[in-house]
């Protein structure tokens, strides 16, 4: 893994984009650490009373070039809506890149699955899978049509498949509904998959039962970020591994799920 | 040209700033981030006779000003620590201390004992204050009696210097730094975390699988500095202080109120490189205020 | 509509919120935001035997999320209250109880026996753990047998509820708590403030005249919650939860680990509404989520 | 003293006078209570980690018709330096008005005597006493020329005096040592004065000195700034009484400097 490091990030934008999401565009004065698909980054809200700790979010894009980085963030409490209010120009405070990447090869035929906020890393993923000249399919589900985030560039790494609560785009309900999952062949060698715990483990479910190779990203409560203090563990096979560093990606065959 | 050497019963430091056990892995993980040779030292996270899972997750919640772990001394035990750690930390230029841990007497004094065999770990930190295992830990640290009794055992298996973690968990903390001290501890550092509880209104359950856990951070420090305060004028042996610590003002409270060096602690997940902005403070503070050795601010509270 | 009534051990309130003695005065100081009325009581400020000048200025510090007071029991005296005080509160329709402090036990009890003769005062707080007077205070709340000493002398003095506020700077909160039921106490109330210090590092001088004062604030939250919740599981008297509370939310933390009642402290300083805030912020949580009765929140923490 | 409120004011100015200065001008939505000069508001700052207890500021100035406020304050730390940082539009939750008043006639031949930040409640004092046709002297104490705030408004409601340490505008020295208080008559009946508190306890010295009547603003700690926790005492011949309800002025007679 790359060194991490500890920076004040310039915003250089911050966009409303429906509902309770938003992205905030951080540009770093030097070039950028190298940074591997579901890495994410620790920042330091300062002037939210009731956040104490950092808070982990996913990269979800990065422009070397420009030395940006992207996050996509969903408002959750106090410390994600004082991020929402950041304005251009402010600083703000993150430790990056952290955590494993995928250990599945980014070259077969993938599949991403990603639900609500957990599409957030699969931009960054689809993205540097076309640096090496691959295309992954993309299944993302959301509650319904208006809560899609983002379309035109997920669509441009990949064909992208929806699934709509409420049927509103795409196939109606969850993603584990969808005809990719119901149909007699499915053609991926590999899932990668990040987003709300139940659909997680409903996909590891049928993977295992299917015998697909699957990975997922998960989402435990962090206090340092860098494996330190032994907070955010995930009980698997081999024991309590730190989601920080030995994740965020499990594959599912290790987990106890 | 500030002189920030400390001596501490003989343990000698280049400065009073190490860090809290628990809160700093082994060192490494702050390499990104912290030259780890800049450090007075380092402690390392508390080691137990046999590997230890540490308890189910969730191990965290957030309060205010501070955070509770329910970590449960989760580590690989001495054995690993000495094949596996001890190698990679042992040519480090600055002090590593182990914190030891244990559920019954014999195991601490056999940790130790192996420790002690280490040639570049210069002192063991025994903790005799974790709240969160279920036998032993805090149990120990709230009795002077059994205070006493495991430092007393540990004392002679283990020759080089003796720190002894203080559990804040108690009436009359004098009486177990001075218990402590006769028993043959070399020093006495305070405070571990506070036991505290979260309950999670939503779901009604407890935020931590253990349901009670330690509290830590900046919330506990004017505890822990009165703490400090009492135990430094009434034992002999040096006192090394801590919790809440984030600033160098903060470290400079606990100096002044007579510890003779300081531990960062939870500092470390609010800024990896809390250490050094903690130790360049101080620097900086020393010149401001035309303090040219660092003994000038042990104990300095002006009444 | 939801049912906030409760019964604390006979002691009738129209709803769980109550206040904390020392942060709200004689509750008039508090009747330009508040309707008092609308509490299920209030708890003036601390009463002695004779007038207490207090301790010296400064009496005050802010720490990270809590505050440091050393206001050392400043009062007019027991009977300046019954003559000029209780005129003006007694015709309120609430509970007006009274915070009986003292140095010795001869002036508890006939503090008690004072204030048991004024037919509106239901009841009394009997603060054995004020950190900020040197003499008896928070001596007779640290050390079981003396707890219960204080408070069988004035169950014997007074008749009506006697509610008993525990110190949380001890090491066994539980064996306290159990001395003073036994020796009589109708309720418990936990916390007081914790003992702290802090010290201006620019003027190396302490922030309080007295060195050491009582820490309050969201700060000690999680610490008064776990205390709340282990006596509350260890004796039969109800119990009033405090410490830290701000919210709704908090309230209900110490709700769900036991507490019968609550006190709003410190967060009356934060907003003189504090009271009606975590008042009204109860209804629409019990709304929230179905509850008809406040009862099925006491103690209801799932495991 | 009239009632007391808890109010989030929107702040419709935010202006920065030179130096650590600035001035927040804070508009209600119901009309303001009635609020008599050395009054203060404690504010609430709510993003401002290390700010935990309100902050008690003086009422500069008060128009009625307009139910604005204004504010003018010095950044001493991270409180005021986040208020400073108000942007207009914002709101800010305020309980005033609180605190005694000048006890003295207003009607007399008054000297107003300000240092510092000291003069953020004289203006209002002026603006006061003009109502009732009456005309203040105001001598005002600066460090230099340079730190002299908003001259023109202290000068619209009587003959303003000055002095600075450094002499480059009115007298040189501190107030102490301007001619008003070293020439052969002192023609003023009383003196107002609120600063720095070495200014005021030699003001208090030499007032008691010359039999003239003199009242200061005092600025204890406060934690409730209504009465309630007895924090904010000062010592006086009569015991301790509360800055915050029965000061912050006083009458220099009652201290025991
Ligand atoms: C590796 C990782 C990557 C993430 N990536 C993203 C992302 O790209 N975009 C995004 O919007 N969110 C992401 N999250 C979740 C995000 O960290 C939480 O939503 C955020 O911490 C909530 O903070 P808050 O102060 O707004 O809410 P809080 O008031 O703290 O909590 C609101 C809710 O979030 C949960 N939560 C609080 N702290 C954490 C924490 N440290 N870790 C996980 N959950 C927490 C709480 O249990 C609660 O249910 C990620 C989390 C992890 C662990
Ligand atoms: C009645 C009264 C009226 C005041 N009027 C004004 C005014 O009109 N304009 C103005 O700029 N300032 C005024 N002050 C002073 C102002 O309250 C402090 O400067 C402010 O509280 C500092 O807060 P902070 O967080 O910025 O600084 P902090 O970091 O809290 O402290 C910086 C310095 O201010 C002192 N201080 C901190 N809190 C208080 C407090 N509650 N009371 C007094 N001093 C404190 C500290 O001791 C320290 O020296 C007044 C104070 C009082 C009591
Ligand atoms: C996550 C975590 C793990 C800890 N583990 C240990 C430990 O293994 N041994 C120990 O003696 N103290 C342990 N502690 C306590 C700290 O070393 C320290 O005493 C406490 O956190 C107070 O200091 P602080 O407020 O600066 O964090 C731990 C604390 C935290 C937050
Ligand atoms: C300024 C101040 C004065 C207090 N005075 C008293 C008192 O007279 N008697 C008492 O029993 N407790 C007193 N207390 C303690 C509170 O009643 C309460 O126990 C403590 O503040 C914890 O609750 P909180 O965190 O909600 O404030 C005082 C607290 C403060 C902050
Ligand atoms: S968050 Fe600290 S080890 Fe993972
Ligand atoms: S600040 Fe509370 S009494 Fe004055």
């Amino acid at each position: 893994m790359s060194k991490k490091v500890i920076r004040d990030l310039r915003v250089i934008g911050n966009e409303r984009i429906g509902g309770s999401f938003f992205m905030l565009t951080l540009q770093s004065e030097d070039a950028l650490p190298v940074i591997m698909p579901a890495q994410f980054a620790e920042v330091k809200i300062n002037n939210s009373v009731g956040t104490f700790l950092r808070r982990p979010i996913s990269i979800h894009d990065v422009d070397y070039d420009k030395q940006t980085i992207q996050l996509l963030v969903k408002i959750a409490g106090d410390g994600t809506a004082t991020l929402a209010h950041l304005r251009e120009g402010d600083l703000l405070n993150v430790v990056f890149p952290l955590g494993n990447t995928f250990a599945l090869p980014l070259s077969g035929r993938v599949l991403l699955v990603g639900g609500g906020v957990g599409v957030a890393p699969l931009l960054f993923t689809a993205r540097y899978m076309q640096r090496f000249g691959f295309r992954p399919d993309i299944l993302l589900g959301y509650r319904s049509k208006s809560n899609i985030l983002r379309k035109e560039v997920y669509e441009k790494f990949g064909n992208v498949f929806y699934s709509t609560d409420d049927g509103s785009f795409g196939e109606k309900g969850t993603v584990m509904q969808h005809s990719i999952f119901n149909s007699e062949n499915f053609p991926y060698t590999e899932i990668l998959a990040c987003g709300p715990e139940p659909m997680m483990r409903a996909l590891a479910k049928w993977a295992l039962e299917h015998k697909v190779e699957c990975e997922v990203s998960l989402e435990n409560k962090m206090a340092c970020g860098i494996g330190a203090c032994l907070c955010c563990v995930q009980n698997t096979k081999d024991g309590h591994k730190c989601v920080c560093t030995e994740g965020p990606v499990f594959n599912v065959k290790q987990l106890l799920w | 040209m500030v002189n920030l050497n400390v001596d501490i019963n003989g343990l000698k430091l280049k400065n009073p700033v190490l860090t809290a056990s628990g809160t700093f892995g082994f060192g490494l993980e702050y390499a990104d981030f912290v030259d780890l040779e800049r450090l007075g030292g380092f402690i390392v996270k508390g080691t137990t006779l046999n590997p230890r899972e540490g308890n189910p997750y969730p191990r965290m919640a957030e309060t205010a000003s501070g955070m509770l772990n329910a970590v449960g001394l989760q580590n690989k035990g001495v054995d690993y620590f000495c094949k596996e750690n001890y190698p990679q930390l042992k040519d480090l230029k600055t002090n590593v201390l182990v914190n030891v841990s244990g559920s019954c007497i014999e195991d601490y004094v056999e940790t130790a004992r192996r420790i002690g065999e280490l040639p570049n770990i210069p002192a063991i930190e025994l903790n005799i204050s974790c709240p969160n295992v279920k036998e032993g830990g805090m149990a120990f640290g709230t009795d002077p009696k059994s205070a006493g009794e495991v430092v007393a055992a540990v004392r002679k298996a283990y020759g080089k210097h003796l720190m002894v973690k203080l559990s804040p968990n108690v009436t009359n903390i004098v009486s177990i730094a001075k218990a402590v001290e006769d028993a043959g501890a070399d020093s006495v550092s305070l405070v571990n975390t506070f036991l505290g509880m979260a309950i999670d209104v939503r779901t009604r359950r407890p935020k931590l699988s253990t349901i009670t856990g330690g509290m830590s951070g900046p919330a506990i420090k004017p505890i822990a500095v009165r703490m400090v305060w009492q135990v430094a004028h009434n034992v002999k042996i040096p006192v090394c202080g801590l919790g809440g610590i984030v600033t160098a003002e903060d470290a400079i409270e606990f100096l002044l109120a007579g510890a003779s060096c300081i531990q960062v602690g939870t500092a470390n997940f609010l800024y990896p490189d809390a250490t050094v902005r903690v130790l360049d403070g101080i620097e900086l503070y020393c010149e401001k205020y035309g303090v040219k050795d660092i003994s000038e601010l042990i104990g300095g509270m002006k009444q």
